[in-house]
């Protein structure tokens, strides 16, 4: 048993390193370090500097154009990206639907999406959540009837993160009869964002960011080829995509950063008494007892990656990583918080959703966005399946409840 | 001993809440937030007309003498509905400064017309670097001549934007954390050497960060003796501080009740989710953390209108208390709601955000641990 | 509004402290101020002083020989008996058994019962639960069946606190048919302990003490006088008694005096660097924080308190008072076995149990009973209906649920 | 990177295993624990017989060289029997100063004894007022003659009662509470001057107290160079902190197995009560709870092994995070257990017992915070 990395490993950290360190544009980064929010074209472009050095399918096979990393280099990689302030992957196609297609999807879908993804010049947003079906899924009633050779659409679909940016979505539908509540009748399409009958209404968050959306379905055409795998046989793929992802859930390579770059600010933060908050012994015990939180959670995960490392099943510690994950992210929402003090009151939209430069007359500048962040943040405990959902899921499949 | 509500209270309490319920309905507070004033001037000659402008304030001074008890209740009831009017900040706060502070003539000139809405102020005493600690004063009052010159920095200034005059705390003597050699002036909106940086906070309430740059000011706007202002500013603030733990009490209140009422209509997996036992717990804590807040409340009305020693004492003990609540309720209320909490469309999220102002405003629940620590 | 004392109530308070002042043994005080447990003997001794004083009947009415004081009174009285180290009034008799007598007994129930109580020449014991109803109360099995003008008792009760001290148990028997689990069918029975057919079985706590028993009744013959009320009506008495008593069960007094014990221990308390605990930044603040808790806990009672003594229901307040006492009391049983540090270790039982005085060595010695009372306390959220009970109550009752 | 077990560690984890199962039936343990020793001798020759005597130890002092990892094994798996045989005392603290310090001639005396199981060590560390600092000794050994006169009172000492010698730490030189001028000394049990006080801790374990009056000690007994024995010390106390980590692991995930298992027999209105959510929820996070602790664990065991200068500060993170959910973990199951918990009768409450020694053994989570955050 040891927690070192070997020596490639080191090799490719380095590597990693240098990349970031030549290749990560300054707005962006600084954009990424200051809390404040990205425009799509920031997104892209990062995407395409990594499309470009080959590492943007960080967890694809090599056949689809994927890195084939091990999960320890995932992992390094994960890391490094943290450390430098360079901007999460959005999601839904490199995580999401990309898995889903390479792995039920025909040659044809294959070809016809994969590329796109992987080089960012598609956006997927994901259609799962209806408004009457939050933490309860497999309750959704968006209808699919098909027409030949074509799907009828018919629904609303919540909580679509990005839709008013992305040119795809893959969605859930029901495809049996409309009073069957199960997960047999669903069925997982692929659909045009710029079909007509669709309506993207934006959802404002309480950070006042944009970033979800209703979506409305009125008889939208979907041809039958956008359609992945059987139909009915939707909830399985679902399932398959829930499942799949189990690195880098918990984000320890961010909270470690942000956390550091806390404990950077605290140094030059006032106490008002003439001093800096770095050195209030209380203030300072609570940042080392969520140190050695966040300590305990790099572990559990290094103990999933090293079990998958050896294909090895996860075992059950992997089960806590969503809940421990948002709980110490959160938690480091909520130091840089109180560590603002007066500096966490004021808002700027310029400055947290532009990308205007603010000169505070007052209080420490770096604090500006953190208060949004933290009001936007708390959706880390909801979206993705609740942690409430989370804690029942470990009950009845960890404890045998 | 009695914790009881006398007559006189239940119908103030009364007439607040009809106010609140008749005027406050959610998009009628939204837009006069939005509004360029950031509240409703009409709502603020009511409450001239009636008579809550008068009630901190002494009778002598054209006030009702109204107790800590009284203005516990208005500010619940501001709480409830998420009231935007500058009542703290040009009330309880400038107010408070004058009303502690001002000569007869200043009075006149400046009490007289916050009680009958004629007038708003602001109070300017947090500078970038002071943190909670209201002895941390390096703005600088130099005196020249017949007046003073006033330059500095102050911060998160309530109502900063468009109060008429400023009453600005400054240092005349001393170190930076001297509690002596702290002095309080008058200032008006507009004096040359001053600007303004005019900004909504995180709860869409306006504020403003202030700059002055050798700012001239007469002698007769010298607010009580030169160098003498803090035990006026720390019971002012003290009393404001107090003021803004009621305003949350009354937001856990209606966060809890809106949670509670949420969770019997919302339906996941067939049921209400009402019916499910952990929830049930947690609104359970939700509501033990709102009840012994508000035990902590009446605590420090009764020490305040008792006048005594430890009443300082009692307001941070008070604060640290509701600050943990506010914390758990607002944070609660949010994840019971899921999705909807945290939208810019349900009540719910604009709740929870003036919570969040005020756990850090007036000090957070560390700070305030470490000052009944130390009182 | 005010939280002041009036002069009457201040004259009672200065009353009160004299009596205490000058009555109370010095071992029964010291016993109290040590953790340790006190005999029967003790207890008997010191009811006996507080009884001559006419003062045995704190919630008693006058006409049954109580006090007739009012709700701050007793309050006062309370606060005053905690902060001078008395010992608490064994409840059975007094705070339970006795006013279900004197609200639902006969007349000669009343002359043959009441006296003994205040005077504490006959000990009771409570036999609700049983072995497999804990919680759930009402799924009581034990039985008794009519005979002419006995009932026959056959059954089994727990957790029977000082059954092996008591002279009579008061006890919830099932009168109806056997099969039905209904409230309706529960009678309430004065059983006198030396009744043939009771056997009382010892259970060992944690602690090592002897508080708790199971009590077997084989065939006990318990005359038709006995019974309370009418038969199958003995839920609503046992109801009552549930409800009737709202003061001091948050025991607000002996959790202040056991912090104000702790904070002059911490005086004396070497902290390993050469100074002492109570200069202790970390444990000043969880110990300031738990004093801000107390006092929240205090005023919930007194907002309780001051509605009675006008007349009014008590207020929604009132159903926290015990899952927050019993809060507040485990936590300062925490805070006492963490000053301890090492000397929280050995286990002294003829001190604890007995009466022994202890040199020990080592370690500060007034620490030496607080482990073996924090495992003892662990009970408070779990006996006279767990604190989750308890939170169904409010759940169900104040929120509506 | 690698955090699995190796052939040889899952052997001896199964090992331990097959032997709590077999000999550590719970009336079993109860009447060794209750006899005088306070453990079972032939258990003890049992543990010298399968080598675990062995593990910590050097090969070339007559050990297998285990690692860090091998040590958490032994000790996890004897957590979850609430093995009582003192490992801990003679072997680990003991047993790891003797092979930290001694000389060959002092191994060959004293630690192949220990090793063959032929002879019980205990270290007497502790003082009144040490509270949990290593350095604050008090405890004078005064050079006399040829050899040392030891006077002090030592606290809580593991295995003190039945060892056949003392590893003493004392004071040759320097203030209370300097690291340099501590000493160690080997003093065998009754020495003349040397008063004993037996006694059980609240876990059942014994314990004792011991006063040293005057108590003569040739220059043979010196372990290690005089005035220079802290880091050695406190680098075998970080051990035996970390093996006692381990115990609570082993420990937790024990109870949270046995109150998952209770809660589906026990019923309570008509259903098992682990069909209650909000006691689903909290045995939820007793696991996490268990899990995090067990990453803390195979963390700090990986520095050990690394010989990392952060190892200390890796212990106390290891300590502290342990602590908290040996906390949470030991109330919660005797909570969910309701009566029955805190019966002496049941298992669940001498677990929970043994949880808290071990919590302030070694230090509290306080301490051990401090320590993380000074280190």
């Amino acid at each position: 048993m040891n927690a070192e990395l070997s020596s490639d490993d080191l090799d490719f950290q380095d590597e990693v390193r240098r990349f970031l360190g030549s290749e990560l544009p300054d707005d962006i980064r600084g954009r990424v370090e200051s809390g404040g929010r990205l425009s799509k074209e920031q997104h892209v472009r990062w995407q395409k500097v990594v499309y470009e050095r080959g590492w943007a399918g960080v967890n694809w096979p090599r056949q689809y154009g994927g890195t084939g990393w091990t999960p320890v280099q995932k992992h390094i990689f994960e890391k490094e990206c943290a450390r430098a302030y360079a901007p999460e992957f959005i999601s839904f196609g490199l995580k999401m639907v990309g898995p889903v297609i390479y792995t039920f999807g025909t040659d044809e879908q294959k070809q016809r999406f994969l590329p796109s993804i992987l080089s960012s010049d598609t956006w997927w947003c994901q259609g799962y959540s209806e408004p009457n079906a939050g933490s309860d899924l497999v309750a959704l009633t968006t209808t699919a009837v098909r027409r030949g050779d074509h799907y009828v659409v018919n629904g609303a679909k919540t909580w679509t993160t990005y839709a008013h940016r992305a040119d795809w979505m893959f969605c859930l539908v029901r495809t049996g009869a409309a009073d069957v509540k199960s997960q047999e009748a669903i069925t997982f399409l692929l659909i045009d964002m710029t079909s007509p009958g669709i309506t993207v209404s934006p959802i404002i968050t309480l950070d006042g960011a944009h970033e979800v959306n209703e979506v409305f379905l009125n008889d939208v055409k979907v041809p039958v080829d956008n359609r992945i795998g059987e139909e009915n046989k939707g909830w399985s793929y679902a399932k398959f995509l829930l499942n799949h992802e189990r690195t880098n859930i918990a984000k320890v390579a961010i909270s470690r950063q942000r956390l550091s770059q806390l404990k950077s600010l605290l140094l030059v933060t006032p106490d008002g008494l003439g001093g800096f908050l770095s050195d209030d012994p209380a203030f300072s015990r609570k940042l080392a007892e969520l140190e050695i939180e966040l300590k305990a959670l790099e572990f559990t995960e290094l103990r999933t990656l090293s079990a998958l490392s050896t294909g090895e099943s996860p075992g059950p510690q992997s089960s806590i990583l969503k809940v421990c994950g948002t709980e110490v992210a959160q938690r480091i929402d909520e130091l840089f918080v109180e560590a603002a003090g007066m500096a966490g009151l004021p808002y700027r939209p310029d400055h947290y959703l532009g990308n205007a430069e603010v000169d505070q007359a007052g209080c420490v500048e770096s604090y500006v966005n953190r208060t949004p962040w933290y009001f936007n943040n708390r959706k880390a405990s909801i979206y993705g399946g609740s942690n409430e959902i989370q804690k029942n899921i470990i009950a009845k499949t960890v404890l045998g409840i | 001993m009695d914790l009881s509500y006398s007559e006189e209270q239940l119908l103030l309490k009364d007439s607040v809440s009809r106010f609140v319920a008749r005027s406050y309905e959610f998009n009628r507070r939204r837009d006069n937030l939005h509004s360029s004033l950031g509240y409703s001037a009409e709502n603020w000659a009511l409450f001239a007309e009636l008579g809550w402008l008068m009630i901190p304030f002494d009778e002598e001074d054209g006030g009702l003498g109204g107790s800590a008890v009284d203005l516990m209740i208005l500010m619940e009831e501001f709480g409830k509905g998420l009231v935007v009017e500058p009542f703290l900040a040009t009330t309880v706060l400038a107010g408070g400064l004058v009303a502690a502070l001002g000569s007869d003539r200043q009075k006149g000139d400046y009490l007289s017309p916050v009680i009958d809405g004629a007038m708003q102020l602001a109070a300017c005493y947090i500078e970038p670097d002071s943190r909670y600690c209201l002895s941390r004063v390096t703005t600088k009052a130099v005196r020249d001549g017949g007046g003073y010159v006033i330059s500095g920095k102050k911060c998160v200034v309530l109502n900063g934007g468009h109060a008429e005059n400023y009453l600005v705390v400054a240092r005349t003597s001393g170190d930076s954390n001297d509690q002596s050699g702290i002095s309080c002036f008058i200032v008006p909106n507009g004096v040359s050497g001053l600007s303004v940086d005019n900004y909504r906070m995180n709860d869409g309430v306006p504020a403003a960060d202030l700059v002055f740059t050798d700012v001239r000011v007469p002698e007769s706007s010298v607010l009580g003796a030169i160098g003498d202002g803090f035990k006026a500013l720390e019971s002012v603030v003290a009393r404001a501080t107090f003021a803004a733990c009621a305003e949350s009490v009354g937001i856990m209140d209606e966060l809890l009740n809106k949670t509670v009422e949420y969770t019997k209509t919302r339906k996941q997996f067939g049921v209400p989710i009402s019916s499910f036992q952990a929830l049930q717990h947690r609104m359970v804590d939700m509501f033990i953390a709102c009840e012994q807040s508000r035990s902590m409340l009446l605590m420090a009305a009764c020490e305040l209108d008792q006048g005594s020693e430890s009443s300082l004492k009692a307001v941070s003990a008070t604060k640290a208390r509701v600050g943990q609540a506010a914390r758990l309720v607002g944070q609660e209320a949010v994840q019971i709601h899921g999705g909807i909490g945290i939208t810019d469309e349900l009540d719910i999220s604009h709740y929870f955000k003036r919570l969040t102002s005020i756990e850090n405003l007036f000090g957070s629940v560390d700070y305030h641990v470490g000052r009944y620590m130390s009182a």
